[in-house]
């Protein structure tokens, strides 16, 4: 849309003039359908101050009394101008930076975030002759987000060798990109979700005695990749300060996630196929575990009760059969149906759950600043109005104890087809 | 023929009853050796059974009459019996005599056989209820016998089918009185029970002639130095001797589970069955033939052992399950009850330590827990740094810094405790308001191993010990004072066999002797009724029943007292490391001394225990408020009147909050 | 089977005890049926770190194989060796040590020298039979994974495996620690290395890295909305069930 | 051991204090007599520390200078020596209990009024007026500006003879300190402005008088802020470039950081967070200013309950945790955490009651504990069980002075049986509950059901009572607390019916409470301008409905408090609610479907009219005294308190005399309509004595 204003001088003077047979369509015409101002039947004037005004030409509400000037969509919204970030392409880089997100769930985790940004750290530091930042994933994924995440070369490998917990062949793959490219660095993260792991058996598998549970780097001149790394060691109880090898396991926060940027992410693939090879682990998948035994602050799928809850035996039914964490509001716990060390919030124990089901809670704001760090967050809720349902990612609104009992049946009967089919 | 037949009788009879005296004597010394003195003891006896025994047994007056008479009556008549039936001095006095000490006798089965005819579920059945039988069958044959010998029978009365089913009667009763007293039956307390009052391993608990005998409740240390020396219990003959002597000589009263809080509580323990089983084990054999109260829960006969078996199998049965061990509380009614004053719980720590030192086994968080002393030197794992964070403010003067102070306050693992915390502040504040000269070891305290030593861990315990004895020697000071009943009963009766001798007082006698000495004024007490919880650590192993109670009454409360109170006071549950090894039963026992306190009506109830006020405010729904001595006093202080002279104004400004 | 075990240090007071992850190794070995368990452990032998090697003992061994090292030398030269000398089916390990670098590399270096698979983080091992272990792999958020892996194998023990049971004074006392020399190998990179007690790093708040002070202050005082999410009005009680259960099985929560 | 993390004592500087739980300073508003401590601040504080509170920063803005005027706000005056003595009462007084005690000294510079007391010349670095007090200044001599650092020196030595632990130097709250700092207001080219050092160089000259006067074992602090949030302002980054700063010269011993700048209305409203905001909103802030210090950071703002207080301490974001508001609620905060007693605690819900009258020179009160500020008047904070008989009392209604009198009368130890008609209680709090940002205010209900189900009180819901079901319980006292309902038939014109099919206008509790479907075109008239008529259009405009909320008063929501109604604005503009002020309504009549709504000037008498679809009007609460006056005769007393007893604290004089016939009181709405706290005191004051 052009940015010019066009005035129609006419249309104005008739906008001004209450006395004009047109006054009204030409406000209407004006004012996107709405007059502002006009007399009423009993002779005093009529007003509607929400169309007061109009969008004027840079983006925001104008208001001329004098009535010269008049626009199109009277008081409306400002035009949403969510600039995209500033593409970085990095053509030829200098050298790569190669980085193994743990992919949790099918996506970058916080942590993974982290040591992208740590890899952009690495990679900018000398704009002369930068860097560029390969992440390393493996199999099936939901992430979106990768250009923004700082990746400009994304190695994806799929299939069923890579799948669930494979550590021979995601070596493999691992030895196969660094003959293929040799990347200054490998960043991997010192984690639990698989990092932890896969980095160490890359060092010893090439030799080369890697930095672990690194949370910090600094430029060096004396180091020999001109960079040295503080790490915790001990058990976490002392910081060692070393030079920063060519292998670094590092852990969360070690450097802010790239926020600024958005990068190519373009795809690379490896030069040669992987051989086929022959696995000494056999993965045979997850074990149910027992949700009561998990700590509330620690649990991936969290069902939670909240003062809309009625039939409690309904609840508790329900978060048996998901297999998830009971946790409550605190009005449920005030009321005496939830132990207090089910409270959820900012009073209460701060979860981290990768699922978070509301039932009945409408979302007082020390409980949504407890479920902040959430990844998706269900409500069940009667009241669409309430504030957990803004907050939550899928919101249905009705009968919780209904819908939960019905949530129940779908995964018995799930479980059943799966059992009759095996 | 009843002349040749009754010497021989007799003869034969104690003949018999000296081999099996041998073989009796064998089966205890299957035990360690243990340091006794035999003559002394031997002489100490009769003084012992007399008047310490008695002292006991005495507390039921009908026993107590019904057992002098059955017993004196069968003591003198088994001698006499051999003097004028044996040896043939029938003549004068002593058939007289005789006949008079079987009627007693008599008399005294009746009374026997009167309480064997509802026996209260304490009392054990089986070869105890022909007890009042073999007593009459005794008494009366002797006594029938006997009469021809006086002349008021001619001596042939009868014919010799009568004195044929005389003798018959009388083999009955020779029987189970002389032969059964060493070769087992009801009557080998008799003869147990002589020996295991002469050669018991705390003679300093009995009386002499030079005063009361003392409480003697501290445990006896292990020697950890000696590397081949055994760690507590494993099998029978693991006991000394003299303790196998002992669990011989129980009469299976059944005292000691009718006092019993674990029993009580369902938990599986009867420290009857428990001595019994030691029996059992020292002869070798299955519990089958027992015939009193079970373990809760555990039926009789599935339990077998021997003198060199172990006692505890590391799994499946042997003689006793681990669980039963773990449930005592060592609150030692049991042994307080003891009319033959068996040591259970000396046994039971005994086997305690085995299992602890040897297999690794406490159960529950007893692992953790003495991992925790290990590590940081208190049960709950917390940071040594963090003992004297609850006195931030109060500025408690150091022992560290004073080098002297005429008392030192033992903090305890309560220091830890938010709800100890207010008891020791209380305390605090009594004894700046008494201008008490005191210090405090602050950070280096430790805990005094009380739970450590009660579990079993004798090495932690000494360890714990050893090095609070040399912080403490540090440091010159009078006494020790603590609210904590353990560290009371540790430091003043288990450290000095260690090396460390100190005069210690329980918070409640120092407090008691502050206001006699007029350095405490209270206000008048405006609360409700007000019972006292007698901690068994400060009673029935200190002794100390009247020191609470005085503080009470200056307070102006009277005492509502409970049903069990003072030495027969029933446990919290909170000792030996209960609460710990935590043991189910079919209740808990705080709950039932809260139901105690309940019958009183108090709307209070007084505690001077650390665990004692955890265990009791643990109860839901209880219908009394549990508060500390020190905190009653505490709230209770007013400024002394002017004439004894003004408080200083630092003393005001300390912290005068209990929070 | 092998266990291997180190010297730990307790969090709170410092004192050297039995390294958490290596008793639990233990304990995981003594819970297999009919398992001939070595304890080995490479390092130097004084007062302190002999008391926290008889802690082990204390979990019913007669003895302990102790190489013994200098301190800060390299520890997988001679491991190594007394493996490869006498191969157990299944070494144990625990993931890390709570002295020294503690990088967790050592069982990763050993399996790598012996060829052998190796698996971390265990919590249990279920059985093994005909060659093969199976066992459950603790993941973050008490998540387990079942796995089997071929023998002789390395494994390391995560801190969700059973705790260790307790040590006994008796068999501490007497068990013995037979000490066998290897060759030494010095660690010459850690060397160079400066120690500091760890810094205490608090948990990342929000990051507002707004440039205007308004979006600061916007940015800090929001509360948490998410924003854009599906709502479904007017649905029935089953078509709401039925987009939550596809969510949940999306994000693979349902098991 | 629970709440590790908050009962580990700390060091500052030579002081240690007991834990990790602060008062941060605030102006009480209880100095008098020219600024010195009273009986009454004295027992304010010494009930903080009685109830086990670590420190206690007294004196928010306490003047260390006659020409920064104390008066306004009531606020402590160190300028003159005269005040030693008062202190030495004040220190004892918390001493006694373990606690400690520091003053908050400043010179507020611009950032005060000067059309009063001694109608001073305020100064300020570069004499720019301040908005929020409308008040200008003159432009700082150098003369003027050693006085002044002379005057900080002088004040500490002052709080050190009197016995306090420490001073803290307010570098905050856009005071003179902060003033010389920021970009904003320093426009100086001279030694005292222009380059950082020189910006620093008053913060610094006055730390190093005071440092040299008081020596090293008393403890001087400063508080600072974290982030003005003013584009000319001073950054997170700027701030911890001067805490860094500061912190180097080893002379400052802790750092007190409060988010956000205060210049402006809006940012004002951050300073003090109400309960629109999320828990701790600002902690980052002050995590990233200890990031860069060595000092131990002190932190305060919205943080209310001890999980949470201890999640911050145990993360280590900040070494001490400010829970002011926290324990202006209730005193006892500690002691109750310690007793295991923590839902006991009354949990300040963020309503700013206490900020808000502070704001308009008013004592800091607390809406839902009456007895906070009144210790001096023997008002208690834990109410003793009587000594006398046992009584029945029946309380009816269950808002908030219904809620207090049966749980005052419960702790005394009678038999209380309370009446409330809907099925819940809170009476007008759940209302206002009800409104987008206020739900939280709900938290005063919360307690008082808590509280009143561990007294064991007969609580009646959904029950309404009447003069039979009372009597029927032979009642030693009867309480009613039956509020009223909205007053809407005051002018005919509005066209209000009992009748809700025929009634033209709706009342704001009709909406907030649901009964009526909000309209899509919502006209608003607001007679009170209080907290009920935002509420009800942020409620509508929450749902989507276009609002205009009408006032005849100076502005909407012109009775709401500083700290309050920022976010109500900052929640209506950005839905779009326009705000009329200074016309009333005159009149409401239906034309087709829509309602027309006439206005009239308030200045000119000019009507217009509104075309909407929904008339709501707020125009207060009417008593309820129907049950009053029936039950009145049957009284003893007639129904009627003996004022001067109420007033002085005193039993009332009817309760010691005998009679059968029960006795009656009414307090809160159902006697005249006023506000929560009204009901709450009017409650406690009476029934402590039953």
């Amino acid at each position: 849309m052009s940015e010019i204003l066009r005035r129609d001088p006419r249309k104005e003077w008739i906008a001004r003039n209450r006395l004009h047979p047109q006054h009204l369509e030409v406000l209407a015409e004006l004012g996107g359908g709405a007059a502002s101002e006009w007399v009423g039947p009993n002779g005093l004037v009529r007003r509607n101050p929400h169309v007061v005004g109009f969008m004027g030409p840079n983006g925001l509400k104008r208001i001329d009394r004098s009535g010269v000037q008049q626009g199109a969509g009277g008081g409306g919204a400002a035009k949403a101008a969510t600039q995209s970030k500033p593409l970085v392409e990095i053509e030829s880089p200098a050298f790569l930076v190669a980085v193994v997100p743990d992919m949790a769930g099918g996506r970058l985790t916080g942590h993974d975030r982290d040591l992208l940004g740590l890899a952009r750290q690495l990679a900018d530091a000398d704009p002369a002759a930068p860097g560029a930042v390969l992440a390393v994933i493996f199999g099936e994924h939901k992430e979106d987000g990768f250009a923004e995440a700082g990746i400009d070369r994304l190695l994806h490998l799929d299939g069923p060798d890579v799948e669930g917990f494979a550590p021979e062949a995601r070596l493999g793959a691992l030895v196969a990109a660094e003959e293929a490219w040799t990347p200054r660095h490998w960043l991997i993260p010192d984690s639990k979700l698989g990092g932890a792991d896969l980095g160490r058996r890359l060092a010893a598998r090439l030799g080369e005695r890697p930095a672990t549970g690194v949370w910090q780097i600094e430029a060096s001149a004396e180091a020999d990749l001109g960079w040295s790394c503080t790490a915790r060691g001990a058990a976490g109880t002392l910081d060692i300060q070393r030079s920063l090898p060519r292998f670094a396991l590092a852990l969360a926060e070690c450097a802010e996630p790239v926020s600024d940027t958005r990068h190519a992410a373009s795809e690379l693939t490896l030069p040669q196929a992987l051989p086929a090879q022959l696995s000494r682990i056999e993965d045979l998948g997850q074990v149910a575990v027992d949700p009561a035994g998990v700590a509330l602050s620690e649990a991936e799928f969290i069902l939670s009760a909240g003062n809309g809850v009625r039939d409690w035996d309904g609840f508790h039914h329900a978060a048996e059969v998901l297999g998830a964490t009971e946790g409550a509001s605190r009005v449920a716990v005030d009321d005496g149906f939830m132990a207090r060390n089910r409270q959820v919030g900012a009073t209460g124990t701060w979860v981290t759950a990768r699922v978070y089901v509301a039932v009945g809670i409408s979302g007082a704001i020390q409980h949504l600043q407890g479920i902040q760090s959430c990844d998706k967050v269900v409500a069940i809720n009667m009241d669409p109005g309430c504030d957990m349902i803004k907050r939550a990612d899928l919101a249905v609104i009705g009968d919780s104890a209904k819908v939960l009992e019905a949530l129940v049946a779908l995964v018995e009967q799930a479980r059943e087809e799966k059992r009759n089919a095996a | 023929m009843l002349d040749t037949l009754l010497p021989i009788l007799i003869a034969a009879s104690l003949a018999l009853a000296v081999i099996g005296a041998w073989r009796r004597v064998r089966l205890w010394r299957q035990g360690r050796s243990a340091p006794v003195d035999l003559l002394k003891g031997l002489a100490a006896m009769p003084r012992r059974y007399l008047v310490d025994l008695h002292h006991v047994v005495a507390r039921d007056k009908v026993m107590s009459n019904t057992h002098v008479a059955t017993a004196g009556g069968f003591v003198a008549a088994a001698v006499l019996m051999v003097l004028v039936h044996g040896l043939g001095l029938a003549q004068g006095v002593l058939g007289w005599a005789l006949l008079a000490a079987s009627a007693t006798m008599f008399a005294g089965s009746c009374f026997v056989a009167r309480r064997r005819r509802n026996p209260p579920a304490r009392l054990s059945k089986g070869p105890w209820m022909r007890l009042p039988k073999s007593l009459m069958a005794f008494s009366l044959s002797i006594f029938a016998i006997t009469l021809p010998a006086v002349g008021l029978l001619p001596e042939d009365f009868g014919s010799w089918i009568l004195a044929l089913a005389l003798c018959t009667v009388l083999v009955w009763g020779l029987g189970e009185m002389v032969f059964g007293m060493t070769w087992g039956g009801p009557m080998k307390h008799a003869f147990a029970g002589a020996l295991h009052l002469a050669f018991h391993r705390r003679a300093e608990r009995f009386s002499t002639k030079g005063g009361e005998g003392n409480r003697s409740t501290g445990l006896k240390a292990l020697n950890l130095d000696d590397r081949d020396a055994p760690l507590g219990v494993e099998t029978p003959s693991d006991f000394t001797w003299n303790q196998l002597l002992g669990f011989d000589a129980c009469v299976q009263c059944g005292r000691c589970e009718a006092v019993c809080p674990a029993f009580a509580a369902g938990q599986p323990l009867n420290p009857k069955k428990l001595i019994q089983d030691m029996v059992v084990g020292m002869a070798g054999g299955s519990d089958a033939h027992y015939a009193g109260s079970p373990y809760p829960g555990k039926p009789v006969g599935e339990h077998e052992g021997s003198a060199d078996g172990p006692i505890v199998a590391r799994e499946g049965k042997a003689l006793v399950d681990a669980d039963t061990l773990w449930s005592c509380t060592t609150c030692r009614a049991c042994v307080e009850e003891c009319p033959m004053m068996i040591e259970h719980v000396d046994a039971i720590v005994d086997m305690r330590r085995f299992l602890t030192l040897e297999h690794g086994n406490t159960p529950n968080k007893g692992a953790e827990v003495l991992d925790n002393l290990i590590a940081t030197d208190n049960p709950g794992g917390f940071d040594p740094g963090a003992r004297m964070h609850w006195a931030a403010d109060l500025e408690l003067p150091l022992m560290r810094d004073l080098q002297q102070a005429e008392v030192l306050l033992w903090l305890g693992d309560g220091a830890y405790d938010m709800r100890n915390q207010r008891t020791l502040r209380s305390l605090v504040k009594v004894l700046r308001a008494a201008d008490v000269d005191f210090a405090v070891l602050g950070d280096e305290e430790r805990d005094s191993g009380d739970v450590a030593r009660r579990l079993g861990d004798e090495a932690t315990f000494q360890s714990l010990a050893k090095r609070n004895i040399a912080t403490l020697s540090k440091y010159r000071f009078k006494r020790i004072v603590t609210c904590d009943p353990h560290s009371f009963h540790v430091l003043g009766n288990e450290y000095g066999e260690l090396g460390g001798d100190y005069e210690v007082r329980h918070h409640s006698t120092f407090i008691a002797e502050l206001y006699d000495a007029g350095r405490l004024h209270f206000k008048p007490w405006k609360g409700g009724s007000v019972t006292y919880h007698d901690p068994c650590y400060l009673g029935r192993y200190n002794g100390e029943f009247e020191a609470p109670r005085n503080v009470l009454r200056a307070l102006g409360i009277e005492v509502a007292e409970m049903e069990r109170s003072g030495f027969r006071s029933r446990c919290c549950g909170g000792g030996g490391g209960a609460p710990i090894t935590d043991i189910p039963g079919k209740q808990r026992i705080p709950d039932m001394r809260m139901g105690d306190v309940r019958e009183t009506g108090a709307e209070l109830v007084a505690v001077g225990c650390p665990q004692c006020t955890a265990m009791l405010e643990g109860v839901v729904d209880a219908s009394a408020e549990v508060r500390d001595i020190a905190e009653l006093v505490a709230d209770a202080l007013i400024a002394a009147p002017a004439s004894t002279g003004e408080r200083s104004q630092t003393q005001e400004a300390q912290a005068a909050e209990v929070l | 089977m092998t266990v291997l075990v180190s010297v730990g240090r307790h969090p709170v007071t410092g004192r050297s005890r039995r390294a958490d992850q290596d008793a639990r190794g233990v304990e995981l070995a003594r819970t297999l049926p009919g398992a001939e368990i070595g304890l080995l452990h490479a390092g130097r032998l004084d007062e302190g770190n002999e008391a926290a090697l008889r802690g082990y003992l204390g979990m019913g061994f007669d003895a302990l194989t102790l190489i013994e090292q200098p301190e800060s030398s390299d520890a997988l030269p001679a491991l190594a060796e007394a493996l490869k000398a006498a191969p157990p089916q299944l070494v144990i390990a625990g993931e890390r040590a709570e002295q020294g670098e503690g990088s967790g590399l050592l069982p990763y270096l050993l399996a790598e020298r012996l060829g052998w698979p190796l698996v971390s983080g265990l919590a249990a091992v279920e059985e093994v039979s005909g060659g093969v272990a199976t066992v459950l792999q603790a993941l973050p958020r008490g998540q387990r994974r079942r796995l089997k892996v071929r023998l002789p194998a390395i494994v390391t023990v995560d801190a969700a495996a059973p705790a260790p049971r307790q040590s006994a004074f008796g068999p501490a006392q007497r068990g013995r620690l037979e000490v066998s020399e290897a060759p030494v190998a010095a660690d010459v990179e850690m060397a160079e290395w400066q120690f500091k007690p760890a810094r205490k790093r608090p948990k990342r708040l929000k990051i507002v890295k707004a440039a205007s002070a308004r979006d600061r202050f916007k940015a800090a005082a929001a509360k948490a909305e998410g924003g854009g999410g599906q709502v479904l009005t007017d649905v029935t009680a089953e078509q709401g069930a039925a987009a939550v259960y596809k969510l949940l099985k999306e994000e693979g929560v349902l098991r | 051991m629970a709440f590790d993390a908050i009962f580990q004592p700390i060091q500052i500087g030579n002081l240690t204090i007991r834990n990790r739980v602060v008062s941060t300073a605030h102006a009480e508003v209880h100095a008098t007599d020219g600024g010195m401590t009273t009986d009454r601040y004295v027992k304010y504080y010494e009930e903080k520390a009685k109830g086990g509170c670590g420190l206690c920063i007294c004196g928010g803005s306490s003047v260390v200078s006659i020409d920064s005027p104390q008066g306004w706000w009531s606020s402590v005056n160190l300028s003159t020596d005269r005040i030693i003595p008062h202190f030495q009462n004040l220190a004892d007084a918390v001493h006694k209990h373990g606690g400690k005690i520091m003053i908050q000294i400043t010179h507020m510079g611009r950032r005060s009024r000067w059309d009063g007391f001694d109608w001073p010349t305020l100064v300020s670095p570069s004499g720019i007026r301040e908005p929020v007090h409308r008040s200008t200044c003159k432009t700082i001599e150098e003369e003027e500006i050693w006085r002044i650092i002379g005057d900080f020196a002088q004040a500490a030595r002052r709080a050190k003879e009197g016995g306090l632990d420490g001073v803290e130097l307010s570098a905050v709250h856009q005071h003179l300190v902060d003033q010389f700092w920021s970009p904003r207001v320093n426009k100086r080219t001279d030694q005292w402005g222009g380059s950082f050092e020189n910006r620093m160089r008053f913060g610094m000259e006055v730390l190093k008088a005071v440092r040299a006067e008081v020596g090293d074992d008393f403890v001087v602090g400063m508080r600072i802020c974290g982030d003005e949030f003013h584009p000319d302002g001073l950054s997170h980054d700027d701030m911890k470039q001067i805490a860094a700063y500061y912190d180097a010269t080893g002379k400052v011993d802790f750092f007190g950081v409060v988010g956000s700048g205060c210049d402006t209305h809006d940012t004002l409203a951050n300073v003090i967070p109400n309960m629109a905001y999320p828990p701790e909103p600002f902690l980052h802030l002050a995590a990233g200013i200890k990031e860069v210090v060595k000092a131990p950071v002190i932190h305060a703002q919205n943080i209310k309950d001890p999980n949470q207080a201890e999640r911050i301490l145990e993360g280590g974001y900040v070494d001490l945790v400010g829970m002011t508001r926290a324990h202006i609620a209730d005193p006892h905060l500690i002691a109750k955490i310690k007793m295991d007693q923590v839902d006991q605690i009354k949990q300040c819900v963020g309503a700013n009651y206490c900020i808000d009258r502070q704001y308009q020179g008013l004592d800091v009160l607390c809406i839902q504990n009456a007895a906070t500020s009144r210790e001096y008047m023997g008002l208690p904070h834990i109410i003793e069980q009587t000594e006398g008989k046992k009584r029945k009392v029946v309380v009816v209604g269950g808002g908030p002075g219904g809620m207090e009198a049966a749980r005052v009368a419960a702790e005394r130890g009678h038999d209380v049986t309370l009446f409330e008609a809907s099925d819940q209680l809170g009476g007008q709090i759940t209302t206002a509950a009800k409104a987008p940002q206020r739900d939280q205010i709900a938290g005063i209900t919360r307690w008082f059901q808590l509280e009143l189900d561990r007294l064991k009180v007969d609580q009646r819901l959904g029950s309404r009572a009447d003069e039979a079901t009372i009597l029927d319980l032979r009642p030693d006292i009867v309480v009613l607390a039956t509020g009223g309902r909205p007053y809407l038939e005051q002018h005919e014109e509005w066209g209000y019916s009992d009748n809700a099919e025929e009634s033209l206008v709706v009342s704001t509790w009709d909406i907030l409470n649901g009964k009526v479907e909000p309209g899509k075109n919502v006209l608003i008239y607001d007679a009170l301008c209080e907290f009920s008529g935002m509420s009800a259009a942020d409620y509508l405009a929450d749902k989507g409905a276009k609002v205009e909320i009408v006032t005849d008063d100076i502005k909407p929501g012109a009775a709401v408090g500083g700290t309050t109604f920022p976010t109500y604005y900052r929640s209506l503009y950005q839905k779009e609610v326009i705000m009329t002020s200074d016309m009333m309504l005159h009149k409401v009549y239906r034309e087709g479907d829509s309602l027309v709504a006439v206005l009239e000037n308030e200045y000119t008498g000019t009507q217009e009219e509104r075309v909407v679809d929904q008339v709501v009007v707020e125009n207060g609460v009417r008593p309820d005294e129907a049950l009053y006056y029936a039950l009145k005769d049957r009284s003893r007393n007639k129904g009627q308190v003996d004022l001067e007893a109420l007033y002085a604290i005193k039993p009332q004089p009817c309760l010691s005399e005998e009679g059968d016939e029960p006795l009656l009181f009414r307090l809160g709405d159902c006697t005249a309509p006023r506000n929560t706290h009204a009901a709450i005191y009017d409650a406690l004051r009476l029934c402590k004595d039953f």
